[in-house]
C-alpha cells in the first residue's frame, strides 16, 4: 500500500493534488465569503426588511435549498455559456473568458448553496440577541451601521458559528461538484488519477485524507473562533 | 494549419485517461492524434467531465469530443456524429454454474436470466438496451464499473452486463472461477437503435464541413489500419467498424 | 426541449422513484434528529469523556463526504465476512436502501448535533436556574425549558439540515437504490434531454423539500414567542 | 440567631459556606440559622455576596465548602476531578428545591411561557397538581399581587414591576417551607412594597420560613425579626433588625446606615 | 412645570404622547417640560407606563402621537402604511440620542464587552473621542461608583448592583445634556443610593437636566425640584416633591403614599 502511495505521489500526482487542494480551498473560501455576505444581508432583509423583499428571499432560499446542488451549478454554467461566449467573442477576450468563466460559475454557485443556508443560520441567531442590547445601542445614538458592527455582529456570531460552520463543512463538500464544470478539485483529480494509474482505491484515499485535513484545520479555526466569540456571552442570565 | 480542441472525459480507462503533467492517452488519445494529422490540424485536448461534454460542444467550447461516446439517435438531436470508427461487443458475467454461460442465442440467455439482478453502468446504453431485451430482470444501475464490480464481489449481484472490453478486463482481476462470460456475445449491430451505432466523434451542428472532413479522415484511418492497432494497443482485441465506410 | 410525451414520460418514471426518496428520507430526517440532540447533549454536558466522543463524531461525519461514508458501510462493511454472519447486520447492510438510511442519519445527525448545540447554548442561564430552583428534575428542566428554547433559536437552522438530508438521498443512486436520481440518471441514458430530466428530478425535489420547510415554518410560527425580553 | 437551638423547629441551617469565584473569594465561611416562622433578612453593600449566599442555599451555586441543612434534609458538595464543584446527591436536591421558594433578583420568568403558565408550572410538572386546581390557585396568586389581567400575557410585554410580582407568585405558588427572596420589591412602588410586606408577614404566621436580600432597610426592619449584615464574605453583625439599624455596633455597618441618618 | 416658559433655556419639551400597545392604551397624552438643571422625578404604581414614557422620549419606543423637543431638535413620528409608527428623522434622531443619556430599569449591558468596554462604548464610537482619553474617563466614572477593580469583567460575572452602577457610568460617559434614568436606584445599598443622589446633583449644578423615573419617594424627594405622579396613561398631579408628597391632592395620590405614611 505504502509502496502505492509513493509511486503515485512520485508520479506527479502529488502536484495534482496539491493543485486540487488549491482549488478546492479557492472556490470553497471565496463561495464561503459570498456565502456569508448574502446571509446576513438576507437574514436582516427577511427580519425586518419591507415584505416584497423578505418574500424574494424567502424565495430564493427555498428554491436554492431545495433543488440539488449540481442541477444550479448545470444551470448556472449552462445556462449562462452561449451568453458568455458570445459576450467574450464580442469583447475580444475569449481566452480570459474561457479560463476564468468555469471558476466564476463555481464560486458563484457554491456561494448562492451556502448563501441559502445562511440566511436560515444568521435568521436564528439574529433573532437570539435580547432586543435590550440593541436598544442600548439605540439610546446613545449609533447609527445603523454601527450597531450592526458594535453589536448585533458580535452577538449574533456567537450564536450563528455552530450553524456556519454546517454550512462550511457543506460548501466544501459541495466543490466536489464542479468538477463538472472542468475545474480539477480535489475529487476530480482523484477520479483522474484513479482512470490513469488504475490505482482507484488508493487515489480516493488520499482525496479523503486531503478533505479530512481541510475539514480538521477548519474546525480547529471554528473552535477558536467559538472562544473568542463566547467571551462574555457563554454564561449570559 | 488549423486549430482544434477536443473535449474527452479523461477518466475512462482505457478509453481516456490523463496523466499528471495534463497529457491525455488512451483509445481516445490515440485516435483523435491521428485524426489530427490526417485534418493537418493542431490539436489540444479539453479534459471535462462526460456529463457536460455534449453541452459544452454545443457552447463551443471546443470543437470536436473523443471520449469513447456511443453514437445513439437521442444524443444525435442535440450535436452531429461523425461515422462510428469503432463497434462495441457486449457480454454478461454470470455465476460459472448459470445454464445461461451455455445458451448458443442471445433470447436463451435473456430468458434465463428472469428475476436475477444485474449490475449495469448508469448512463450507459448496456441498461436501456438490457431493459427492453429482456423487462424482467431486475437492473441496478452503478455510477462507475468499478462500483458495479465490487458489488458483484461482494454478492450482491447475479451478474452484470457492460463492454466486452471491460467485462474480460474485469473479469481476470477478479481471478475467480465462480464467475465467467457468456459464450454468446451480444452484437452491437443487433440493436443499433438502443445499443448505439458504434462510437464515434461528436461534432457541433453547425459544422456539417468538419464532419465531412472528419468522416473522410476515419475511413483512411480504419482502411490504413491505423484505427485497428490503437484498438489492440488499448483493448488486445480489434474493435474497428469496418462497416462503417461502405 | 421536450416533446410534451417525453414530459410525461419522464414524470411517470421518475415518479416510481420518488416514493422511495421519500422513504429514505423522512427515515433519515427522524433518525438523525435523535442523534443530533443526543449528540448535542453530550458536547454539552460536563463528562469530559462525552465531550470528546460527540466533538470526534462530528469531525469526522462532518469532516467526510456522504458519500464516502456511505461507500464504507455499503461496499466496506458489506465486505466484511463476519457482518454476514450476524443476521440483523446482514438484514442492514445486504440492503442499499436500509444502508442508505443508515448513511444519511449518521451523517446528517452529526450537523443536527451541532443545530442543536448552538440552540442549547443560546438558552440564558437565568431561565434554567429558574427551573432548577423549583426542583425540576434534569429531564424535566430539558423538555419544558431548555428543549423549547433551543428549538427556538435552532429551527431555522435545523432546516438546512432536513433539505440536505433529502438532497443526499439522491447519493442512494450511487449504491444501485433506484430512487429519484435513479431513475432521472436512467433516463438520461437513453434520451439525453440531460438538464431537462434534471430540471423535473430538481422540481420533484423542490416539491418534497418544499412541503418539508412549509411545516418546518409552521411549526416556527407556533413556536413563535414573543420577543423575548 | 446563631445561637443552636432544638433541631426539630430549625428549619434552615447554613453551615460554614465558603464559595470562591476563581481567585475572587466572595463568601468566606457563612453560617447561620433559622427556625420556622422566622423571618431573616441579609443586608450588605452591593456586591458583598448577598445573592451569592441565597444562590448557594439552593446550590444553584455549589458551594466549595459548608453545608446546607433544609428541615431533616443535608445538602452537601464535593470537588470533581477537574475541580469544579457539584452537589453531592442530586436526587435529594431536587426534592429539597421543591421545598424552596426562589425568587430572583432579576426575575429569570420563562420567557417561552405566559403569566400563569410560569406559575403553575412547577405545581404542575414538580408537585404533580392537577391542572385545573393549580391555574385556580395561580389566579388566586396573581389576583393578590394585582396581576389577574396580566394572565395570558408574555414576561416580555411586563413592566419592570409586573415581572417582579410575577415572579413572586410563581415562587408562592409552589407552597414552599422556605422561601428565598433575592431584593423581592427591588422594583415595586410603595403600594406593592405594602402588599408584599403583608404577604411575606402572612406567610410567617402559617409557620414558614423567609430569607430575605434587601437593600430597604425601612422594609428589613418592618417584615423581618432577624437581621444579618454581610461584609468581606462574612457575617459582619447579627441580631434583631432594631438592635441592628438603630445600634449598629461596627464601625462599617455605621458607615453602611450612614446616609440613612 | 407644564407652565410655558422661555423656550431659550427649556432643555426638553414633551408634548401630547400617546402610546398604545395593541389594544391597551398606556400613555393618553403626556405633556411637560424641563428646564435646564430641572431634576424630574417620575412617580406612579408599577404598570402605570413610566418606562414607557421614558422610552418614548428618546423613541426607543416610538409614540402614536406627539412631540418631543431637545434643545432646538424636533422628534416626530409617523406611521407606515402597515401601521406601525416610526420615527419621522432618523438621522437626527440619531444625533438627539447622542445628547440623551440612559440607565434602563433592567441595565442592558452588553454582554459580549467588559465593563470598561461597555462605558467607553459610546464615547469612541459616538463621540468619535480618542480611546486613551475615553478610557481615562471611564475609569474615573467607575471609581466613582465604585467598580474601578471590575473595569475588566464581563457584564455576567457582576452583581446585580454592580450591573446597575456600570449603566450609570455608561450613561454619564457619553456626557450628556439630559439624562433619563429608569430607577437609577432599585438595586443599590443605602450608602450607593448616597452616591448616586451626589452624582445627579453635581450634574444638575453643571446645568444638566435629568428625568428620574423612581419608587423611592425619600430618594426622589431628596434629589428632585419637580415631579409628576402618572396614572392612567395621565399626568395625575405635578409640583415640587415637597408639594406632592406632603400635600398630595388627588385621592389616587393620598392612597398611592399611604403606605409611607
Ligand atoms: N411590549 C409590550 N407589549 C404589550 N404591553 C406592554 C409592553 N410593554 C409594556 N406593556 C404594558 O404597558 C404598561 C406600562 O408598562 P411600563 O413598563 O411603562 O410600566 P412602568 O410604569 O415602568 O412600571 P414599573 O414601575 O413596574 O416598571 C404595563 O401594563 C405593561 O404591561
Ligand atoms: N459568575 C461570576 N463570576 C465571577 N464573579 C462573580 C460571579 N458572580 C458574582 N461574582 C462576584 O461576586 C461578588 C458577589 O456577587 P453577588 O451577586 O453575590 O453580590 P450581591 O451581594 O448580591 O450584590 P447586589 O446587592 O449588587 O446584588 C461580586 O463582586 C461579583 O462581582
Ligand atoms: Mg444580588
Ligand atoms: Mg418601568
Amino acid at each position: 500500500m505504502l509502496e502505492t502511495l509513493l509511486r503515485i505521489l512520485n508520479d506527479g500526482w502529488g502536484w495534482m493534488f496539491l493543485r486540487g487542494a488549491a482549488m478546492t480551498l479557492f472556490i470553497s473560501v471565496l463561495g464561503m465569503a459570498l456565502g456569508v455576505l448574502i446571509g446576513v444581508t438576507g437574514a436582516s432583509i427577511k427580519l425586518n426588511g419591507p415584505r416584497w423583499l423578505s418574500g424574494l428571499v424567502s424565495v430564493y432560499t427555498t428554491i436554492t435549498r431545495s433543488i440539488p446542488e449540481l442541477l444550479i451549478i448545470y444551470l448556472l454554467f449552462f445556462g449562462s455559456i452561449h451568453s458568455v461566449s458570445q459576450l467574450g467573442d464580442f469583447l475580444q477576450l475569449e481566452e480570459l473568458i474561457n479560463r476564468w468563466f468555469p471558476a466564476a460559475v463555481g464560486i458563484l454557485a457554491i456561494g448562492l448553496v451556502a448563501g441559502s443556508y445562511s440566511v436560515e443560520v444568521f435568521r436564528g441567531a439574529l433573532q437570539a440577541i435580547p432586543t435590550g442590547q440593541i436598544e442600548a445601542a439605540k439610546a446613545i445614538g449609533m447609527s445603523r451601521w454601527q450597531r450592526l458592527w458594535r453589536v448585533v455582529i458580535p452577538q449574533m456570531t456567537w450564536f450563528a458559528l455552530p450553524g456556519c460552520n454546517n454550512v462550511w463543512q457543506t460548501a466544501l463538500k459541495d466543490t466536489a461538484l464542479i468538477a463538472l464544470v472542468g475545474l480539477v478539485e480535489i475529487m476530480r483529480a482523484a477520479q483522474l488519477g484513479a482512470a490513469a494509474m488504475r490505482e482507484p482505491l488508493a487515489m480516493y484515499l488520499i482525496a479523503g485524507f486531503l478533505f479530512f485535513i481541510i475539514g480538521i484545520g477548519s474546525q480547529a479555526l471554528f473552535v477558536i473562533a467559538e472562544k473568542y466569540a463566547g467571551r462574555g456571552m457563554r454564561a449570559v442570565a | 494549419a488549423t486549430s482544434y480542441k477536443i473535449g474527452t472525459e479523461g477518466g475512462y480507462p482505457p478509453w481516456s485517461m490523463v496523466d499528471a503533467a495534463g497529457n491525455v492517452t488512451g483509445f481516445d488519445a490515440d485516435v483523435g492524434a491521428a485524426l489530427c494529422k490526417k485534418l493537418d490540424a493542431d490539436c489540444q485536448f479539453v479534459v471535462q467531465a462526460f456529463d457536460s461534454l455534449i453541452p459544452s460542444l454545443s457552447a463551443n467550447r471546443f470543437d470536436l469530443i473523443i471520449s469513447g461516446m456511443s453514437y445513439t439517435p437521442e444524443r444525435a438531436k442535440r450535436i452531429n456524429f461523425s461515422l462510428p470508427y469503432a463497434v462495441e461487443d457486449a457480454i454478461f458475467i454470470l455465476k460459472a454454474d448459470t445454464p445461461a454461460i451455455k445458451a448458443d442465442s442471445a433470447e436463451s440467455i435473456y430468458t434465463d436470466l428472469a428475476g436475477k439482478t444485474i449490475g449495469v453502468q448508469g448512463g450507459t446504453t448496456h441498461g436501456a438496451f438490457l431493459a427492453k431485451v429482456a423487462p424482467k430482470v431486475n437492473i441496478k444501475d452503478y455510477e462507475t464499473l468499478d462500483q458495479m464490480q465490487i458489488d458483484l464481489d461482494s454478492g450482491r449481484l447475479d451478474g452484470t452486463f457492460a463492454d466486452l472490453t471491460s467485462q474480460s478486463r474485469f473479469l481476470k482481476q477478479m481471478n475467480t472461477t465462480d464467475y465467467a462470460l457468456t459464450e454468446t456475445v451480444i452484437k452491437g449491430s443487433s440493436d443499433p437503435e438502443t445499443l448505439g451505432y458504434g462510437i464515434a466523434v461528436g461534432i457541433h451542428k453547425d459544422n456539417a464541413d468538419l464532419k465531412a472532413r472528419v468522416d473522410a479522415a476515419l475511413c483512411e484511418l480504419i482502411e490504413d489500419g491505423t484505427i485497428k492497432s490503437a484498438s489492440e494497443k488499448w483493448f488486445d482485441i480489434d474493435i474497428a467498424n469496418y462497416d462503417a465506410c461502405k | 426541449m421536450m416533446s410534451w410525451d417525453e414530459f410525461s414520460y419522464t414524470i411517470g418514471v421518475l415518479w416510481k422513484g420518488f416514493g422511495l426518496t421519500l422513504y429514505i428520507g423522512l427515515w433519515g430526517i427522524a433518525l438523525s434528529l435523535l442523534l443530533g440532540v443526543g449528540l448535542a447533549l453530550m458536547r454539552l454536558s460536563n463528562q469530559r469523556v462525552l465531550r470528546a466522543v460527540a466533538f470526534s463524531y462530528s469531525t469526522a461525519f462532518r469532516g467526510t463526504p456522504l458519500l464516502v461514508q456511505l461507500f464504507l458501510l455499503y461496499y466496506g462493511v458489506g465486505m466484511i465476512s463476519w457482518v454476514k454472519q450476524v443476521p440483523f447486520l446482514w438484514w442492514l447492510f445486504s440492503d442499499g436502501t436500509r444502508t442508505a438510511i443508515l448513511a444519511i442519519a449518521l451523517n446528517s445527525g452529526a450537523y443536527v448535533g451541532e443545530v442543536f448545540r448552538g440552540g442549547f447554548q443560546a438558552v440564558p442561564k437565568g431561565q434554567i436556574e429558574a427551573a432548577q430552583a423549583i426542583g425540576m428534575s434534569a429531564w424535566q428542566c430539558f423538555k419544558r425549558v431548555r428543549l423549547p428554547l433551543a428549538i427556538r433559536q435552532a429551527l431555522p437552522a435545523y432546516s438546512n439540515e432536513i433539505v440536505i438530508a433529502i438532497k443526499g438521498t439522491s447519493l442512494a443512486s450511487t449504491i444501485a437504490v433506484l430512487e429519484l436520481t435513479g431513475y432521472a440518471r436512467r433516463i438520461m441514458s437513453q434520451n439525453y434531454a440531460i438538464v431537462e430530466t434534471f430540471v423535473i428530478a430538481g422540481l420533484l425535489y423542490l416539491a418534497i423539500n418544499f412541503s418539508l420547510l412549509a411545516v418546518i415554518h409552521l411549526i416556527e410560527r407556533q413556536l413563535h414567542l414573543k420577543a423575548s425580553s | 440567631m446563631t445561637v443552636p437551638t432544638d433541631s426539630a423547629t430549625c428549619a434552615i441551617q447554613v453551615h460554614n459556606i465558603h464559595k470562591s469565584f476563581g481567585d475572587l473569594p466572595v463568601l468566606k465561611g457563612i453560617s447561620f440559622q433559622a427556625q420556622q416562622g422566622d423571618v431573616l433578612s441579609i443586608i450588605g453593600a452591593s456586591g458583598s455576596g448577598k445573592s451569592t449566599l441565597l444562590r448557594c442555599i439552593n446550590h444553584l451555586v455549589v458551594p466549595d465548602q459548608g453545608e446546607i441543612h433544609i428541615g431533616q434534609d443535608v445538602l452537601r458538595s464535593h470537588a470533581k476531578r477537574d475541580g469544579t464543584m457539584v452537589s453531592s446527591d442530586p436526587k435529594r436536591l431536587e426534592k429539597v428545591r421543591a421545598r424552596l421558594g426562589m425568587v430572583f433578583q432579576n426575575f429569570n420568568l420563562w420567557s417561552h411561557r405566559t403569566v400563569l403558565q410560569n406559575v403553575i408550572e412547577g405545581p404542575i410538572q414538580v408537585k404533580k397538581i392537577a391542572k385545573a386546581q393549580a391555574s385556580e390557585y395561580a389566579l388566586h396568586l396573581l389576583d393578590k399581587v394585582g396581576l389577574a389581567h396580566k394572565a395570558t400575557a408574555y414576561p416580555s410585554e411586563l413592566s419592570g414591576g409586573q415581572q417582579q410580582r410575577v415572579a413572586i407568585a410563581r415562587a408562592l405558588a409552589m407552597d414552599p417551607e422556605v422561601m428565598l427572596f433575592d431584593e423581592p420589591t427591588s422594583a415595586l412602588d410603595p403600594e406593592m412594597v405594602g402588599e408584599v410586606l403583608r404577604v411575606i408577614r402572612q406567610l410567617a404566621e402559617e409557620g414558614r420560613t423567609m430569607i430575605l436580600v434587601t437593600h430597604e432597610m425601612q422594609f428589613a426592619r418592618e417584615v423581618s425579626n432577624h437581621a444579618i449584615f454581610m461584609h468581606n464574605g462574612l457575617c459582619e453583625e447579627a441580631g434583631t433588625p432594631a438592635a441592628l439599624f438603630d445600634h449598629p455596633q461596627s464601625t462599617r455597618l455605621q458607615q453602611f446606615l450612614q446616609p440613612l441618618a
